[in-house]
């Protein structure tokens, strides 16, 4: 029992839910590249609202900057802080890399061995994937922050 | 005989009401299947299990028992989307029964005056009465195909009733009354010429034959759990996704929110936009364990099942005087109901007299009064067969027939 | 302890999935039961009885399974009719759940521009969404009782909210988020004083109160079957006679009508005139089983137990440092769920802490996001008794949140 | 079981079957202390149109004529016809009290004793009680003549 919930609540997530990093909106909504989005989860009333700035890199666009706000649970908040520390800076194709790497690490209930190399800290949510009702709490500000890149790439894009 | 199913006799063991007696000790020969299929152990036994050690909400509750009732819950709905070979499982919605999923379609597609809805006479009043309530809210036209002679849609005048202003071309795969077998891919393209959505009602379909979505090519499609070996309490609606998601909702309440304020809501895409409250969950667990039941048998044994007892059961019945079928009389063309008129016998007075011998059929209109009055008759008899029906249960309906006949002197 | 029911251990006894364990051994503590209820052995015998024996469409089948299924059905019915103390049998129409009986008066009850519906910022979605959905439709205007911050009706407002243009006034008569008891006769009075449909949601007074709708004195009232120890699929609309039959139609389909013609359908009066299609059968069955095991205990007897074991988990709750109750404290005038926080531990994680020890509780909105937002919160978590809770599962909560508390280290 | 079956199906029900007694509409009927109903079972849509001739009698209107067209199963047909026969010629008020008696065998579940010189040819339908699905076939004429004469009689209060 308490083995699984250890699992669970890996001293990692208990860290970046007790000091979340990037946490607090920033920059300004409107220019160029940015876009904002607010993403709820239906079944407990977890928010977060998340902003993501794109800007032109030498092989197309990166992703600038990523900040938030949010109420939630010690996984939906700690999933958030990981996902800055993982896609600030990437190029937005090799963010949306990770992003796939963690969805499916997510959904392989307990089965998939997480990759250390592209997810860093977020090989500690490997112990959700077991918990059905806690997936969708990790994968709140990923499924938020895809949104919104996908957004701020289409308005580029036609602009 | 051809085409019966092989384990006839081991599938019979699998339906526990069968070995039921009836007043006198008469053995019961349920001929009603049209009208409610009987249960198979396994489909009873799934549900005390849920109840018995599972039993929770579902989506709402984090604990173990919910996560385990939530998680055969959406295996039902992944049943299910295998059963009709659908494309994705986001598109099947549980309702209560066909008629609410029907009367979801009816209250949520937008029609205004100009506008038209167009059925068919030998529909079943779930897929009459709630589009011509949809019609009179909004002033829509209510249209149908008539039918011919021998129990068809006439499809003559088809061009003149789908045109350009018709939303909605509803109608059924297998007829509840006539047996007919519709054209269900020829007037789903239909629609689809003119833009207007196809509505297919499978309730009698669904039972015995293969339902592929992607086959028939229609955009919603709905059927019936208690007819598929399911309990009561649960229908399905399938619809495309992104019609689905296009769609208002429909009831509010809990599941189907994204979020409430006092002053206004958004709402979860489908199928959950669809499912507001506590949705009928031992009964779409039971759903999804009849569907995998019959996928297991296979729905083509099934079919040639359906079909040999039917040609038999034509056959039989045409031996008794004064009986006259209505519908199509090739057995390839048409699914198990049977209906028929005796001379001189009112239907209640055969069911009646069959009753006493423990044959159980229907009686009276069959919730198609409009396919009724067309053929001029104010009610019929109906026997309907399934994958349990044996040879010999036809033979005993045909001799309680003949009976019948004795019984109220017809021939004096 | 005062209170309790005496025969606890038997009573337990009837309820097999309380002999649960999970993982790790650990037995099962159920404490979301507001949630939905467990399900006594009685009840489950029922529904398998007449599926393995019984099983067949109602009204429309005149053999003997048909008659047998029908009166039971029916007999449902009465019963349902007795444990509400209706005035006739006709006034209680089956739905599929609480929710849809509250859309189908949202649906019913014309409403138009200039029209108000006055609901509560307790109220649960269902109540809520439902109505916002009808005002939308037709123009009318959705009002609301605020809340105190004691948790209950603010009703200083009430001459001013509830005028002579409102038509519906609709409020639940336990919270299932507060636990808050609500003056329903007190409304419905005031209701009825300016010729507005007053409707009660009895969700969650049902299982743990004593109803009695003349003495409410209310024009409707809804409650769920999966609250009441009863199956899912099924929920109960109840209504003054004279009103159901001035209501139009809900559902086209089967058993609603009179007569059906292509052009247009006349229909029957209540309570089938809003039982379109094969109602949930087994279900209602089920139910009707269940308000009877019910009422062999007695709603009083419940009552009290409920109160006792409230009041034993108020004081057990506020034992946990940090923990705060939202809603009355006073054990007498609430209902028995009981929603609080802990300070710096999240919802989620606690009921994650509790679930690992066994104790199944709920976390988030409760379907009642308005109530929490009024109460400053985003989610919090809820346990909640029933007939089968012992003191010792309430010890059980309580050092369970203390060993939350000490998980997630919140004294350093 | 064929005993039961005979005890639905007594000889006189189907002797008023197959001749059925005052069936046919007659009379006009807008006349004055005239109505006529129209009622279906909704089940199995057997119908009946039955007009009804009140006429005042020395102690108040007595039920002067009963006419009616119809469709439906033997036990209907039959019932409508005893009916007619039980109820022409009768002071409303004792027409009335005829009804409560049948109604009341009829939802009596084959628990009440017929009364003979009440019902006369009606008693054969004591064996109809057992069979509840039947039940309804039986009064189907009734309850149209019930609502016929409370409309006649209204209309003539009214007029
Ligand atoms: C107060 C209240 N009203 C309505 C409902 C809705 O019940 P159901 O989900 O069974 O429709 C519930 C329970 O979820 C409730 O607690
Ligand atoms: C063709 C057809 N459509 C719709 C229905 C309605 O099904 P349900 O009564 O389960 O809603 C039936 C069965 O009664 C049917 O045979």
């Amino acid at each position: 029992m308490s083995t699984d919930l250890d699992a669970l609540y890996q001293e990692i997530i208990l860290d970046h839910y007790k000091n979340p990093h990037h946490k607090g909106l920033r920059g300004d909504p409107s220019s160029a590249g940015t876009a904002e989005v607010h993403h709820v989860n239906p079944t407990c009333g977890d928010e977060v609202t998340l902003r993501v700035h794109l800007a032109e890199g030498p092989d197309g666009p990166v992703v600038e900057d990523v900040s938030y706000d949010s109420v939630g649970c010690s996984i939906s908040q700690a999933s958030a802080s990981v996902l800055t520390d993982l896609v600030i800076g990437k190029p937005v194709g090799d963010a949306m890399a990770i992003h796939q790497t963690f969805l499916e690490l997510m959904q392989g209930k307990g089965q998939v061995e997480p990759d250390e190399d592209v997810l860093e800290d977020g090989i500690a949510f490997a112990g959700v994937a077991k918990f059905p009702a806690r997936v969708k709490c990790a994968l709140l500000s990923w499924m938020a922050w895809k949104d919104a890149t996908t957004q701020a790439t289409t308005e580029g894009a036609s602009s | 005989m051809q085409g019966l199913l092989p384990d006839l006799d081991v599938i019979r063991k699998d339906f526990p009401i069968l070995e039921r007696t009836l007043a006198g000790g008469a053995p019961l020969v349920y001929l009603d299947s049209a009208n409610t299929s009987q249960k198979p152990q396994v489909v009873i036994d799934t549900m005390v299990d849920h109840l018995e050690r599972h039993n929770a909400n579902i989506a709402r509750a984090m604990h173990q028992l919910g996560a385990e009732s939530t998680e055969a819950y959406e295996g039902a709905r992944d049943k299910v989307a295998a059963f009709l070979n659908a494309p994705s499982r986001n598109e099947v919605v549980f309702t209560k029964n066909a008629t609410e999923a029907l009367n979801l379609l009816a209250r949520t597609i937008e029609l205004g005056p100009g506008d038209n809805v167009v059925i068919t006479e030998m529909e079943h009043h779930s897929n009459i009465v709630s589009w011509q309530l949809a019609c009179e809210r909004s002033g829509a036209e209510l249209r149908w195909f008539g039918l011919t002679d021998d129990g068809r849609l006439d499809l003559t005048d088809a061009d003149r009733l789908v045109d350009e202003h018709t939303k909605v071309v509803a109608f059924t795969w297998v007829s509840n009354m006539l047996g007919t077998i519709n054209p269900v891919a020829d007037l789903a393209a239909r629609a689809r010429a003119v833009g207007a959505y196809s509505v297919v009602d499978a309730s009698q379909a669904a039972p015995q034959l293969a339902v592929d979505v992607q086959e028939v090519g229609c955009d919603f499609l709905v059927f019936t759990g208690h007819k598929v070996c399911g309990p009561t309490g649960i229908g399905v609606l399938w619809g495309r996704e992104e019609l689905l998601n296009e769609l208002p909702p429909f009831h509010g309440g809990g599941e189907m929110i994204e979020t409430v304020t006092m002053a206004r809501s958004t709402f979860a895409r489908a199928p959950h936009r669809f499912e507001a409250g506590t949705p009928p969950i031992v009964e779409a667990i039971g759903l999804g364990c009849a569907v995998d039941y019959l996928a297991h048998i296979g729905l083509d044994a099934i079919h040639a099942h359906e079909q040999a007892i039917t040609a038999y059961a034509l056959e039989g019945l045409q031996s008794v005087p004064g009986l006259t079928v209505l519908g199509p009389l090739d057995a390839t063309q048409r699914g198990g109901a049977i209906s028929f008129e005796l001379d001189g016998v009112h239907p209640h007075d055969i069911a009646q007299v069959l009753d006493s011998r423990g044959v159980a059929v229907r009686a009276g209109h069959h919730c198609a009064k409009p396919a009724h009055a067309r053929f001029g008759v104010q009610s019929s008899t109906r026997m309907s067969s399934y994958l349990y029906t044996t040879p010999a249960e036809i033979d005993a309906l045909v001799e309680a027939l003949h009976h019948t006949r004795s019984y109220f002197k017809v021939d004096r």
